[in-house]
């Protein structure tokens, strides 16, 4: 829906594309270049899709400007001369995904998101065990008793209480009820709340895995010490629940959070021998779930693969971007969602990135690309891996999209 | 053949192939290894009302045993390999287990394997802890007085059950009296145990009996007090007759075995009262393992 | 224009009645043609000694889609072990049961099929679905939208709102899915899971909506007769994998008074209870109720030894399953107020009573359904198997040694409860072309496929003539797709993209406000951009929109 | 030692992997195709190879850029005379690799059989589960000279581990069976959700909070596993008979334990 106003247009319902919840109700007002998010934007969203009225930045080759095409040619003189590239950021919509898929696969190099760290701490347990998962809309009409497990996920996920815990939900009976368990609600959270029955289970520093372990313990019958907190009542009340939900955002539980996410899975896998329950893993951001679901039916991998002569190879530990830059010689960054700051590295650097994307020093190719969802229509995953959402075109900028500048590059590859 | 004037008769022991293994008992100290290793192979002279044949088949010293403690083996043996996987466990779980400060240990290795501590564990009641160190698994049973260490399981050997010697004396002392001295020479050998009390029957026993249900009756031919009533084996100045059964883990055990059973009777000599030695056969269809005595000894 | 003419090659074309007719095939821009359209062709192909057919249709095999990508996730050690052989198409795919977009479209047309359907779109995954599709080359697809869980319709067939508001409802969601049939999993059941039901049988009540599968079955049934859609209601019935279904199947077939039903995968769903171990073949009964029940047409979901993966909507049976998989672990997932999955891997193993029945009960039933135009050759890849165990199936329906030889492998236990042995029925090669092609399209309402008279499309297929038929057709000799030769010798030789194809009934407008609240309330988005768009379809192309009765 | 002998042509700069590099596969070494950085090229691009392929292997230098040593090997001895990267013996099932400087992470992952010593540091992970793998390594002999890790252990399986150094936090983690013995000091978190299995220790120091104390017990079994692994006697001492045992993760109802015995 599109209305014009004043000096621009206002487009209503616009998908949103950052977090990976898929709000869809946002209204954006596009004069010319410039661009405000008015209603339905949480805080980020509004700072995200903000653009002024300036025009988007050249392409540069060594820090000079230049068209796309030098820069194109330039980016594919330096894949073809890289001994190790290392594909990082890797934030594009599914379709520039793909065009990046098929042009490491030709050049050969590791992938990574660069938001992929709490997506790994989820797949340690969904690939090596697996487990019982729910969707946004299931939670929001089923569940009656959420536990949030660990640090408020709405820090990342700003609206996601509005979304899967309304205070009424069509199969819940009596009030909804919400346990915070080693973390709290922020303010912002409490807000979204109002009307549910709020609780908070406090949880030593760095003790969420043992506070798991425990609960694990007690939902399967078995006993632990007793020590605090008493998880006996909440044990006991995910056991009397009728959609008990265990939800957690994974990349901001640290660095033993696979372990977490392995002992909440086994909460609910234990859970439903006598009732129901779910996990809703949250993990990442600027589609880096599309970007893996992409790779999956590509590739038949997780992302964080090495291409090398047309073969991909997996390995979670040396394909994470930390550790493949240690020893490529060319990264190729690109980040089309938001002016993600590249990791600082020796090597050459070819950035298909957002046009405000600032760098620890200059890239030997820098190619602005535009925003799925903003610049170009795309396709992005919902955090839940199941729901995908459509992204539209809102202005235009003239800018590329990742798809299209990596296609090029593949076409000037020797 | 005359040996020191006793007659090794022309004769031959008719033994069974039978399957064994065997078990290292080790405990705080010797004299508790031996009480494991006695309650263990107790009641074991016969697999006619045993189920299997057990002895102890000699003392370990620390220095070999798995876990560096005095230790005792035993050999046992039984028909088929599926009641030696039933007994063996059963005897462990009922005199080993639970015999103070023991240990259990298999005690070869190839052979089809027989499980001990692999069937024992459940009494842990789901705390018994395993480990497998050096390709060996071995278990932990908690119990009262500490755990109770045993391996998963032991190897088993196909070997020979039923070899024997009888000893003709003049007299009942001087019958026991060489049969002692046999059993304690017999039991240098490695690989044999002599099951019966002592190492040895007084009353050898023939296949069949005139009663119904009895798979064997008193060897009536060597019974000397049923001399004129019976077509006797024994010769005239025979009044008692003691037998020594051997099972080892192989021919050539029960063989050795056999030979340094006679020598020790032989060394005593027709002047301490033995008249001859014999050896019980079924004919030699029976069992295919046949101890001919002078060959042996020849 | 562009004209292809195939020479010296045998016929064989079920659909129009020709069986091994030595003639020519002209394709004229991309269609199959009369000869005389085609007197300038720029290309020949010299056919001799081999046989002539349309190319292949999968009607029922689990391509794409989030159940797919959970399968592949869950089975790396299968994706690190068979990767897709090096060369000029190679995609850096890899996988069997689990295999990648691009390494399914090559195999399935080097075994001479150009349209394969995936069978389970879940309506909240049909944007991937169709993204996914899109991936995989030289094949023609289409979904068939999973419904009879969704809450909405539920609620609409327990609050009585009448068939003409559900018939809207299926028009409004194909319109959205852009999926060209329907189908059912476990009607009813998925949703009662949800509210911890653990068992669903035909006629139980939902434990919320108190509305009975056989309710679910019968309404939707009506709705996609009354809609126009060509292809009948798909089932997977209640009580999959549960010794004692094929009672389940018969009332089943019995509910549908004489209605077309489709049921998939009904080797899974034709257990006895007799034997020892209470587990039989109850293939004869199935097969008799197939034969005498002309509205009803099956495909069989056989299986096949060897590791795979069961990936289903059904997570009601799934999480029952889940202590049997192999390796260990699985994933199920609550979707949407939509319905499930549930991703088990398992290992069929020829030792085993149950698996070795399994074997057998789906070649009975092959063998014991009289009318090739009503059963078709399906491993519910990769459930009962993966496709590429199609040509050795063809060859255990064809040659009755060969099939007596595996069988004689299983079991006696497993064979003491088979009558295979007693079977002597071997598929000739025209009844190997109509399941494998004619009747596929047909059942599918596909006019211009399956088949080799003019205006077809020319998907052809060209096989050698090899005794051996496992041989035969493990590797086409050639591969046409809409005229465009893209196998040669069995080798890939150039890549398309095949086409999706729909269907669009009417509805009645006042659906679109319904199902506005309902996202807006119940799914906590909106029913806009839940609607899938024509330029999302292969990049813009759209789809091929069938004809129904309704449809505008 | 002889055999097969790898020499660097040059210092490497990108990750080589040498998956299926193995001696005593009768193969042409200098054509075997491994992967470096991005790319597939013959190991005679990288290495020279001399000598005769008898079932043993050298490899010159060594570097912690090699990636898989050993992967795979079932029998015959690989012996690197330097560094060596990740995933060292992964998967191996027999055999003997022995490396003088150190290795990097997953170091003896997944190994079922075989001996691998390690003179120097390992990296993170040793001895642990794989991407998507439930177990970790399940048999074999691994002896580290330096310290290991982060994650020493996770989801071992089986066999036994020798840390003569320290170990970094978590070691031990979801542990389901297997030995470890660790001479040096414990990190922070050491055997949270162990499941089963033994740790050897100096100090219950570092052990997770779910550990509960047993007491100081004489047990027949360290008798026997000192006669049975050469490794363990070395850590225990011959004579040893009796440990502190602490029981644990008691938080997760593990049934492990963590032994402290004297050096």
């Amino acid at each position: 829906m599109t209305e014009a106003v004043g000096g621009g247009v206002t487009h209503k319902d616009v998908v949103c594309p950052f977090c990976g919840l898929g709000c869809d109700d946002i209204s954006l007002k596009v004069d010319g270049l410039s661009v405000e998010a008015g209603e339905g934007a949480c805080g980020r969203a509004a700072a995200l899709f903000r653009r002024s009225a300036a025009p988007a930045p050249s392409a540069r080759v060594a820090g000079r400007d230049a068209s796309i095409d030098e820069a194109v040619s330039a980016a594919a003189d330096l894949l073809a001369g890289a001994a190790s590239t290392a594909y990082a950021g890797f934030a594009a919509d599914v379709n520039g995904v793909r065009s990046l898929i098929k042009l490491a696969s030709k050049t050969g190099g590791s992938v990574d998101h660069y938001a992929s760290a709490g997506l790994f701490r989820n797949l340690s347990t969904s690939q090596r065990k697996g487990w019982i998962a729910t969707t946004l809309a299931e939670v929001r009409n089923r569940c009656d008793l959420f536990v949030v497990v660990g640090p408020d996920p709405s820090e990342a996920f700003h609206r996601l209480y509005t979304r899967v815990t309304p205070p009424t939900g069509r199969f819940v009976e009596g009030r909804r009820k919400v346990v915070f368990l080693g973390g709290e609600p922020s303010a912002e959270a409490r807000q979204q709340l109002v009307g549910l029955d709020v609780e908070t289970i406090e949880v030593r520093e760095g003790g969420l895995v043992d506070a798991l372990s425990r609960l694990n313990t007690l939902v399967s019958g078995g006993s632990t010490p007793p020590v605090e907190p008493d998880l006996a009542p909440l044990a006991e009340a995910l056991k009397s629940a009728k959609y008990g939900v265990l939800a957690w955002n994974a990349a901001a539980l640290g660095a033993d959070g696979d372990l977490v996410v392995e002992r909440a899975a086994a909460v609910v896998d234990m859970l439903n021998v006598t009732t129901r329950a779910a996990c809703l893993p949250l993990a990442g951001r600027d589609n880096l779930i599309g970007a893996n679901q992409t790779f999956l039916w590509n590739i038949g991998f997780p992302i964080r693969t090495a291409f090398r002569s047309g073969q991909a190879t997996h390995d979670q530990a040396l394909n994470r971007t930390g550790a493949a830059l240690e020893s490529a010689d060319l990264m190729v960054w690109t980040s089309a969602f938001r002016p993600e700051r590249p990791p600082g590295f020796e090597g050459k650097v070819v950035a298909i990135a957002h046009p405000d994307t600032t760098f620890e020093s200059e890239p030997d190719v820098f190619i602005p690309v535009g925003q799925p969802g903003l610049d170009h229509r795309g396709l992005a995953f919902r955090t839940d891996t199941v729901v995908s959402i459509p992204l539209g075109k809102h202005r235009d900028s003239g800018l590329a999209s990742v798809a299209d500048v990596a296609k090029r590059i593949l076409e000037r590859l020797p | 053949m005359i040996l020191n004037g006793v007659e090794i008769r022309d004769s031959f022991a008719e033994a069974f192939p039978m399957v064994g293994t065997r078990l290292i008992i080790t405990a705080d100290s010797a004299k508790w290894a031996m009480i494991a290793a006695k309650t263990m192979t107790g009641f074991a002279t016969s697999v006619i009302g045993c189920g299997c044949e057990a002895g102890v088949e000699r003392v370990v010293p620390e220095s070999e045993t798995p876990d560096g403690r005095p230790g005792v083996a035993v050999l046992i043996f039984a028909m088929d390999i599926k009641g030696l996987k039933s007994v063996v466990p059963n005897r462990i779980g009922q005199c080993v287990l639970t015999s103070p400060t023991s240990a259990c240990y298999a005690g070869m290795e190839g052979g089809e394997s027989i499980s001990i501590g692999k069937a024992l564990k459940y009494f842990a009641d789901g705390w018994q802890i395993s480990k497998m160190v050096g390709g060996k698994r071995i278990w932990r049973l908690p119990v009262m007085e500490g755990e109770f260490v045993c391996d998963h399981d032991t190897g088993s050997v196909s070997g020979v059950g039923g070899g024997n010697i009888l000893i003709l004396a003049t007299s009942r002392g001087e019958a026991l009296a060489a049969a002692e001295a046999a059993v304690e020479n017999m039991s240098k050998v490695e690989g044999c145990i002599m099951p019966f009390p002592g190492g040895v029957v007084r009353s050898g026993s023939k296949v069949g009996s005139k009663y119904k249900g009895m798979f064997a009756s008193t060897n009536n031919f060597y019974c000397p007090t049923l001399r004129a009533q019976t077509d006797s084996h024994l010769p005239p100045e025979v009044a008692s007759v003691m037998e020594i059964v051997i099972d080892g883990v192989s021919f050539d055990a029960v063989a050795a075995c056999t030979k340094a059973g006679i020598e020790a009777v032989v060394a005593l000599g027709r002047d301490k009262g033995v008249v001859a030695i014999d050896a019980g056969n079924y004919g030699g269809d029976l069992g295919p393992f046949h101890f001919k005595l002078r060959e042996i000894m020849a | 224009m562009s004209a292809v003419r195939i020479t010296g090659g045998k016929v064989l074309d079920p659909a129009n009645g020709e069986v091994g007719v030595a003639r020519d095939v002209f394709i004229v821009d991309g269609r199959i043609a009369s000869s005389d359209l085609a007197d300038s062709a720029t290309e020949t192909i010299d056919a001799k000694g081999g046989i002539v057919m349309a190319g292949a249709i999968d009607i029922h095999s689990h391509i794409a889609g989030g159940k797919s990508n959970i399968a592949r996730l869950l089975m790396v050690e299968e994706q690190r072990a068979i990767r897709e052989p090096a060369g000029q198409f190679c995609a850096c795919g890899g996988g069997l049961s689990t295999m990648t977009a691009h390494a399914t479209g090559c195999r399935y047309v080097e075994m001479g099929y150009t349209a394969v359907f995936e069978p389970a779109v879940v309506a909240a995954n049909a944007r991937h679905m169709h993204v996914e599709m899109g991936d995989i080359p030289f094949l023609d697809t289409g979904g068939y939208l999973v419904l009879g869980n969704d809450d909405f319709l539920l609620d609409l067939i327990a609050s009585g709102a009448g068939q003409q508001a559900v018939n809207d409802y299926v028009a409004w969601m194909l319109a959205a899915t852009k999926c060209m049939a329907i189908k059912i999993v476990n009607p009813g059941g998925i949703n009662a899971f949800k509210f911890n039901s653990r068992w669903m049988q035909l006629d139980e009540a939902n434990p919320h909506y108190e509305i009975t599968p056989r309710k679910i079955l019968t309404t939707l049934i009506k709705a996609v007769t009354e809609l126009g859609l060509a292809h009948p209601i798909h089932l997977h019935g209640c009580n999959l994998g549960v010794p004692g279904n094929e009672d389940t199947t018969l009332e089943t077939i019995a509910a549908t008074e004489g209605m077309p039903l489709h049921m998939t995968h009904v080797q899974f769903h034709s257990y006895g209870t007799e034997g020892d171990r209470k587990f039989s073949s109850g293939a004869v009964k199935i097969a008799e109720a197939v034969n005498k029940n002309p509205n009803i047409s099956i495909d069989v979901g056989q299986i096949m030894f060897g590791q795979t993966v069961t990936a289903s909507a059904d997570l009601m049976s799934q999480h029952r399953n889940r202590g049997i998989a192999t390796p260990k672990r699985w994933i199920g997932m609550d979707i949407e107020m939509d319905a499930a999955c549930g991703i088990v891997p398992f290992a069929y193993k020829d030792k085993s009573f149950v698996n070795a029945l399994q074997w057998a009960i789906g070649l009975e039933l092959f063998l014991l359904v009289e009318d090739p135009w009503r059963i078709f050759l399906t491993t519910d890849h990769p459930n009962g198997a993966p496709f590429t165990t199609y040509p050795h199936l063809i060859r255990l329906l064809m040659d009755k040694p060969f099939r007596d030889e595996q069988f004689a492998k299983l079991p006696k236990s497993a064979r003491k409860h088979s009558i295979l042995g007693e079977l002597k029925r071997e598929y000739t090669l025209e009844e190997i072309a109509i399941v494998t092609r004619a009747a596929p399209a047909k059942i599918l309402g596909f006019t211009d496929r399956g088949h080799l008279g003019a205006g077809a499309v020319g998907d052809v297929v060209i096989y050698r003539d090899d005794p051996d038929r496992e041989a035969m057709f493990s590797r086409a000799d050639y591969v046409l797709k809409d005229g465009q030769v893209v196998v040669k010798d069995g080798e890939i030789v150039g890549l398309t993209y095949g086409k999706t194809h729909s269907v669009a009934p009417d509805y009645d407008k006042s659906m679109d406000v319904k199902l506005d609240r309902w996202f807006d309330e119940a799914m906590g988005f909106k029913a806009k951009t839940f609607k899938l768009a024509d330029h999302e379809i292969r990049e813009g192309a759209g789809t091929v929109v069938h004809a129904t009765a309704r449809s505008a | 030692m002889s055999g097969i002998v790898l020499t660097p042509r040059a210092s490497l700069e990108s990750r080589v992997d040498l998956s299926g590099v193995l001696p005593g596969a009768g193969v042409d070494f200098a054509r075997l195709p491994v992967f470096h950085g991005g790319r597939k090229v013959a190991l005679g691009d990288l290495f020279t190879a001399s000598g005769v392929d008898d079932g043993r292997m050298t490899i010159e230098g060594g570097d912690a850029l090699l990636d898989s040593v050993g992967a795979g090997l079932a029998k015959g001895e690989i012996v690197v005379k330097g560094d060596v990267g990740s995933k060292l013996g992964f998967g191996m099932t027999g055999g003997m690799i022995s490396v003088k400087g150190s290795a990097g992470a997953f170091a003896a992952s997944e190994v079922s059989g075989g001996k691998i010593v390690i003179g120097g540091d390992v990296g993170e992970k040793l001895g642990a589960a794989g991407d998507g793998s439930r177990r970790g390594m399940s048999g074999g002999v691994v002896v580290v000279g330096g310290s290991a890790g982060a994650r020493a252990g996770e989801r071992l399986r089986g066999g036994v581990v020798m840390i003569e150094g320290d170990a970094a936090e978590e070691a031990a983690t979801d542990l389901i069976a297997g030995t470890i013995a660790i001479a040096g000091k414990l990190g922070a978190n050491a055997g949270r959700g162990m499941k089963r299995g033994t740790l050897l220790l100096r100090s219950p120091e570092g052990l997770c909070a779910g550990f509960g104390d047993a007491g100081v017990h004489d047990l027949v079994m360290l008798r026997v596993l000192v006669r049975r692994s050469q490794e363990l006697a070395a850590f225990m001492g011959a004579s040893v008979t009796g440990a502190r045992r602490f029981a644990g993760d008691l938080y997760s109802g593990g049934k492990g334990e963590a032994l402290i015995v004297a050096g």
